[in-house]
């Protein structure tokens, strides 16, 4: 299915994004350009704590205030409002788009106000007054299933909200007879993208007809729509739903926004307005949405020589105070994909969510993979120093080999292309390994401490919709309530207009991927003509924009799966378009080839049409066409994988439709007066299937691994003891700037095209996010070999790393 | 995150501005750069009732060589004294030091007055205060009155200005010629609030004779902090290896941190010895190279 | 957050007790505080006006001597509320004489919470010591003024 | 009761007039008021410098500035960049490089990178990153931005 590359005249190429011209121009469109006519302004009235009953609220002051247009206060909501489900979490959870008689983290929302005016709203909000009675805070997930704990939601009577043990082979054989085993525990701490645009909803009810009009900065996925309906009490086809046409950035995060969606709905339902809300940068720190911290007992077992035989590991997740959906799956969404690239077959996950009084988790650029592959390429090196073997080499000896795809792993996934080992001798070849390990041991001669890190990782790409269902037991799959669920699909409209203009219809929520131009891109070669000639419009409306259930912008489903409906419903529309020129042209089809803007009969290119008149004839001249042809040249094409099935009783689940991989290798150098860790040279090498833009694509890896390195170095979302949120501005939740991020990094590519894909490609978005914390924690630990200085817990401050620097001292 | 509402001023003279302190006192706040002001504002930790923006006051923006003394109007932008020739050839720390306040945008606003009102004991500028043994000059529709920068800070975010009072110049006494300088700072990232920052202000005589030592801190104490007895050790010394730890050892432990979410009290002081050392050598550095 | 600390004062204990049991002396004492009414025996309703620079907050909440052992020990309870946030504070404060001083040492626990701790943990920890410090520099002062 | 202020300035060299609330933070006045959406609003702690203008040809965080204070200033947002209907150099090579993901921060960076290269025709590669610091950007890893601005300061060589 995958076309060879000669063919493509775009795809491959890197065609500058035609967003950047309005983007510099000031003129992208962001839900904050949105304005009604007599719009209001919403603010919340956020809990200063952690954990406190709610005894009784007196908004009365609130209302006087000139300006001030209504309030909606946590006890209304049950009223108005369906709590929100979440997969194998117990109904009795109660997690509604506000608080109503208890908060449960610090910032969570306990009254919203509406003025016309986001200043008035605010100075509403001094004027609410409210009792609480404070409660003892848990703030770590081992300390909240003591006996003793303080509980969070009482009617469950334990903070442990869900938990699977998911076994695959036989790990306690595996582990009797392995020759050796390492273990060790692991704690990763919780950082998120923390896009520069924050959250913002508007919603404009209309009372006559009970309609609901919401426009949201949401990417999707678009079961997330049915959900809010639910908790709205609302017919889908009652709320219709718009995302602007620019999204300042999510990775991942603006997944979570349909919560509070639901609560300026329900505030412009209750008085019949339309209401814009903008989140403030405080507001998103301590509510918007982070990637869970885990804590995690990891042992692996292997034979003498190195290879891998089985994986035991025990999580203990910090999802927050509730389960924001799709969560709990920052434990299951990689669950196909949790042996990596490795051959082994035996693994245990005994996976345990556990309520915390912090925010919320939610879905964030690598989802769930970066923990995993923390933990396991941790591990790795931990093995390869006890029998004494280069980390590469251990790597090189586990990995899948290039004819075992398509490969199926233990838990279920169908890996559908890849050559690991070629990934990872291209990164070995890149990085100069040997010269850099020559160079370390000089350095260690001198003095300076440099250590170098090495992780692989598959990349999993277009979630199946089955990966939510692991959170659930077998049994709970087998009730007769239980819907299964499955599916990866997206949709793409192309119509060719009267002059032979092409337009392109999507939605899929782009927030920074240049998905309009890689979509004119691949458009474009469809047709033969230039991307330039083709429009695209990639703006959701549910109203007027097909979609299925996994529509939007997350798991790096784009390039994969969004392309694919576009190639299709292109084809589909140029196959009526050459029927026509045959027709006109009186040849027949299979001789009328498309290129330059004319279809002409093969061999003879003076024997031609332009597209114009064929697009003319379509739309004026139907007369003309063939008989039976309808009228117009316009189709809409919905792209879905067969691999999407659903779970299986054993949990096998193909968890992703695509998988990608890469391998990462950096150079670090520590300063252990200082603990400051500086990165000296970083490689990563790449396998996301056919390249559609390199430079696109680079720009993702750069993203990606510039997060990471404030994931790893600078970025926390701390909270102290008590559950205070105390890094709730820039100022402390330290972004990587200019001078942080990575110079250069040396980039490689291995393309094994995706047979699933119509173009081969696949996903490469999250990429690196996934592997780079790994690979610096290993470079870090390889660093401070000399000093026996162990790295199991990020991240890794320049505080940290001298303080584990003095307690090595200590030790000796 | 916007503003409480706020009755605002803007004066177009000093006189206006004190007129305004006597009768408003307590319930008004200057607001000079606002770069440290105006974020507490949004946050609305800050709730002034009255703003007296001196902004218009263009006759307290200068700076100027007079008797012996650098003189420096309180509303003096950061970008300006880091830009000034005169500082670059009489004081050059201090033109080093400003570069690390922040971002650009940040010290095309910010200014000298604002920064050292503000009394941070992380701002770079206060440091400098102290370290260059800077006199403040207060006014108010009263009197004017000269403090000296060691007892101008009294703790946090707290300086001996009365309400009533206005930052109207700063001035600092030109180093002698043989003076050998260093100034050290580091942060998590560029442009954040120091971990510590050291300044180290050396005279030194041609046989290498340390004649005359400032060395002052920053972020290791509620205010910027001179270390007399580090000082004291370095007259009449050379400079070398072991007496350069000896008084990194000191200032150490001299300084008197508070941890924060970046940085624990051991780890700050243990950072003031490191950057005391380091700016000791590089003032070492710097005189071997000179001579 | 961890506080503790020991003051040295030239007086008798039972004076000292005295002074940093009683309302009067503790309302002058306690950094900002308006007014202090008992509403129980050791109990007291406390409105607290604290500003740092710009920084200013109105805390209603209460202060509490508890379990007094008069003269050797007791816990003070404090608990606001306002604006910018909340705090609580509970501290065991000990008294002993040696050598004609009484030492008074406190240990306990500080908590901050709501916008400030959000936005201004850098100067928290430190500003509380600060306040302590006042705190127990006027309690000297009334103590002299006995 | 809130004093009410009438304010004059000029945005992109065309004149306006208004009356403010003195707490009326510029940032917003431009977005809302005048409705000058290319001025991005990301942290209102002048941290993230999406909301960077030039003020009477200064680099400025509009949120840590009044409205009233842009009384009789000079104002130029990213909107005033291109010359009738022409793209600045900076904003060409922001094209060429990949220099914008999501857009989001582009404003002001290429605002920043404009003053940078009016003060500074050829900075180094340091110099450049030292400018924009001052500017999160969360989706690019800063590369692509960089690489725009080294491209621009070709062009305007030429």
């Amino acid at each position: 299915m995958s076309k060879e590359k000669g063919q493509s005249k775009w795809v491959g190429k890197s065609y500058p994004a035609k967003e950047i011209l309005r983007y510099v121009r000031g003129r992208g469109e962001y839900i904050d350009d949105v304005k009604l006519p007599n719009m209001l302004h919403a603010a919340d009235l956020r809990s200063p704590y952690a954990h406190a009953r709610i005894k009784n609220i007196d908004a009365d002051k609130a209302l006087k205030l000139k300006g001030v247009k209504g309030v909606l206060l946590g006890h209304e909501i049950p009223d108005i409002s369906n709590s929100f489900p979440a997969a194998g979490v117990s109904p009795k959870l109660k997690f509604y788009s506000m608080a109503v008689d208890k908060v449960r983290y610090m910032g969570e929302p306990v009254a919203t106000v509406i003025a016309k005016n986001r200043y008035v709203a605010e100075d509403a909000l001094d004027l609410i007054h409210v009792e609480y009675e404070p409660l003892p805070a848990v703030v770590d997930q081992e300390k909240a299933l003591e006996e003793d704990a303080p509980i969070l939601h009482e009617e469950l009577g334990t903070n442990l909200i869900n938990h699977r043990v998911l076994h695959w082979g036989d790990v306690d054989k595996v582990f009797r007879e392995a020759d050796v085993t390492v273990e060790d525990r692991f704690v990763f701490h919780s950082y998120a993208g923390t896009p520069i645009e924050n959250f913002g909803v508007i919603a404009k009810f209309d009372p006559g007809e009970d309609f609901l009009t919401l426009w949201a900065n949401f990417v999707g996925p678009f079961s997330l729509y049915f959900l809010l309906a639910m908790a709205l009490r609302m017919r889908e086809n009652k709320i219709r739903f718009i995302v602007p046409r620019d999204i300042g950035g999510s990775f991942g995060i603006k997944c979570g926004i349909f919560v509070d969606i639901v609560r300026i709905a329900l505030v412009a339902k209750k008085y019949g307005r339309a209401v814009k809300w903008i989140q403030d940068r405080r507001e998103h720190m301590v509510g918007g949405g982070r990637h869970s911290g885990r804590i995690s007992y990891v042992k692996m077992a292997a034979t003498k020589d190195g290879i891998i035989t089985g994986i035991d590991e025990k999580w203990y997740e910090d999802v927050g105070a509730y389960m924001r959906a799709p969560e709990p799956a920052c434990m299951y969404r990689p669950s196909g994909n949790y042996v990596g690239g490795y051959s082994f077959k035996d693994l245990r996950v005994d996976a345990n969510a556990v309520a915390l009084n912090k925010l919320e988790s939610a879905p964030y650029r690598g989802y769930g993979c970066h923990l995993v592959y923390f933990n396991h390429e941790r591990i790795l090196d931990m093995l390869a120093r006890k029998l004494d073997m280069d980390p590469v080499e251990i790597r090189m000896k586990n990995l899948i080999n290039k004819d075992q795809f398509p490969y199926e792993t233990p838990t279920g996934a169908t890996y559908d292309s890849g050559d690991y080992k070629a990934c990872l001798r291209k990164a070995v070849e890149l990085f100069e390994y040997e010269k850099m390990r020559k160079m370390q041991k000089q350095a260690k001669k001198d003095g300076r401490l440099i250590g170098i890190g090495v992780a692989a990782g598959v990349d999993p790409s277009v979630s199946n919709m089955a990966y939510i269902t692991v959170a659930y037991t077998p049994e709970e799959r087998a009730e007769a309530s239980y819907l299964p669920k499955s599916g990866g699909g997206e949709t793409a409209f192309v119509k060719v207009d009267p002059s032979g203009t092409i337009t392109v219809s999507m939605g899929t929520c782009q927030s920074g991927q240049s998905h309009e131009s890689t979509i004119a891109q691949v458009v474009a070669d469809e047709f033969g003509v230039s991307p330039a000639e083709v429009t695209v419009i990639d703006q959701m409306d549910t109203a007027t924009h097909p979609f299925c259930v996994s529509t939007g912008s997350y798991s790096s489903r784009f390039a994969s799966v969004a392309t694919s409906a576009a190639a299709l419903a292109a084809r589909k529309v140029k196959e009526k378009m050459v029927k026509i020129a045959a027709h006109v042209l009186e040849a027949s089809p299979e001789d009328i080839m498309a290129a330059d803007g004319k279809f002409f009969v093969k061999g003879s290119p003076d024997i031609s049409l332009s597209m114009k008149r064929v697009a003319g004839t379509a739309h004026w001249d139907p007369g003309s066409l063939p008989s039976g042809m309808e009228v117009g040249l316009s189709t809409q094409e919905t792209f879905n994988f067969e691999t999407s099935k659903t779970i299986t009783a054993d949990d096998k689940v193909n968890s992703s439709n695509t998988y990608g991989f890469m391998v990462d290798i950096a150079a670090v150098e520590v300063d252990p007066n200082t603990g400051k860790v500086d990165l000296l040279k970083y490689t990563t090498v790449h396998d996301v299937g056919t390249v559609l833009n390199p430079k696109f694509l680079e720009g993702q890896i750069y993203g990606a691994i510039t997060q990471s390195i404030g994931g790893v170095f600078y970025e926390d979302y701390a909270y102290d003891e008590n559950g205070q949120m105390v890094a709730a501005s820039f100022a402390d939740y330290l972004c990587p700037t200019a001078k942080e991020a990575p110079k250069k990094l040396d980039i490689g590519h291995v393309e094994t095209p995706s047979p699933l894909t119509v173009l081969g490609s696949k996903g490469g978005a999250e990429s690196s996010n996934e592997t780079c914390p790994a690979a610096l924690a290993n470079a870090v630990e390889d660093a401070l070999l000399p000093l026996d200085v162990t790295i199991n817990e990020l991240p890794l401050t320049p505080n940290k790393i001298w303080q584990l620097i003095q307690e090595a001292k200590e030790q000796k | 995150m916007k503003p409480c509402a706020f009755e605002y001023f803007d004066p177009q003279s000093v006189e206006e501005v004190f007129k305004l302190l006597d009768k408003l006192g307590d319930d008004a706040k200057i607001l000079a750069g606002g770069q440290s002001l105006l974020p507490m504002i949004n946050f609305r930790l800050a709730r002034p009732e009255v703003l007296i923006d001196i902004n218009k006051l263009d006759e307290l923006d200068y700076i100027k060589e007079e008797n012996g003394y650098i003189c420096i109007g309180a509303l003096t932008r950061e970008r300006a004294i880091e830009d000034s020739e005169l500082i670059k050839s009489k004081i050059p720390i201090l033109s080093e030091a400003v570069k690390y306040i922040a971002f650009l945008p940040i010290r095309n606003k910010g200014t000298l007055g604002g920064s050292i009102a503000h009394a941070d004991p992380s701002a770079e500028l206060c440091l400098m205060m102290i370290a260059l043994e800077a006199q403040i000059k207060i006014e108010s529709s009263q009197d004017a009155r000269w403090v000296d920068a060691e007892d101008f800070f009294l703790t946090y975010l707290t300086t001996v200005i009365e309400p009533h009072e206005l930052i109207t110049e700063i001035r600092m006494p030109i180093p002698a010629a043989e003076t050998i300088h260093s100034f050290q700072s580091f942060s998590r990232r560029h442009g954040d609030f120091a971990i510590v920052s050291v300044a180290v202000v050396l005279e030194i005589n041609d046989d290498g004779i340390c004649e005359g030592a400032k060395i002052a801190l920053g972020s290791v104490n509620p205010t910027p902090l001179r270390v007399a007895e580090a000082e004291d050790m370095l007259i009449g010394k050379k400079l070398d290896a072991k007496l350069i730890e000896a008084v990194a050892n000191e200032t150490a432990e001299a300084s008197d941190p508070d941890p924060d979410l970046h940085s624990s009290a051991d780890y700050k002081r243990e950072m003031a010895r490191n950057f005391t050392k380091k700016g000791l050598m590089q003032v070492l550095k710097r005189f071997e190279e000179n001579a | 957050m961890k506080l503790e600390g020991t003051y040295r004062f030239n007086t008798a204990q039972e004076k000292v007790w005295e002074v940093l049991t009683n309302p009067k002396h503790l309302e002058k004492a306690i950094p900002g505080c308006e007014k202090l009414e008992e509403i129980e025996p050791g109990k007291y309703d406390a409105t607290l006006k604290i500003g740092i620079a710009a920084i200013k907050g109105t805390y209603k909440g209460m202060a509490e001597v508890a379990d007094p052992q008069p003269p050797d020990k007791y816990r003070l309870v404090v608990e606001g509320g306002g604006s910018p946030g909340f705090v609580k504070g509970e501290a065991l404060i000990e008294l002993s004489y040696q050598d004609q001083r009484t030492i008074v040492s406190y240990q306990g626990e500080g908590q901050v919470g709501g916008l400030i701790a959000g936005v201004g943990q850098r100067l928290i920890s430190g500003i509380a010591k600060m306040m302590l410090g006042q705190f127990f520099k006027q309690i000297g002062k009334e103590l002299k003024s006995l | 009761m809130i004093k009410q202020r009438t304010i004059r300035l000029k945005v992109n060299s065309e004149q306006h007039e208004a009356i403010v609330e003195p707490r009326r933070l510029l940032s917003d006045f431009l977005r809302e008021d005048l409705n000058i959406s290319g001025v991005h609003v990301g942290c209102e702690h002048g941290s993230c410098g999406a909301c960077t203008i030039i003020l009477n040809g200064e680099l400025v965080r509009s949120c840590l500035t009044l409205a009233v204070q842009a009384d009789g200033a000079d104002v130029m947002t990213v909107e005033g960049l291109a010359k009738d209907g022409q793209l600045h150099p900076i904003q060409e090579a922001f094209y060429e490089n990949h220099g914008a993901q999501c857009g989001f921060c582009t404003p002001g960076q290429v605002l920043t990178a404009y003053s940078l290269l009016n003060r500074n025709p050829n900075p180094s590669e340091d110099e450049i990153r030292e400018a924009m610091a001052g500017h999160l950007c969360r989706c690019t890893g800063y590369y692509s931005i960089v690489e725009s601005i080294k491209a621009a300061t070709a062009k305007m060589r030429k």
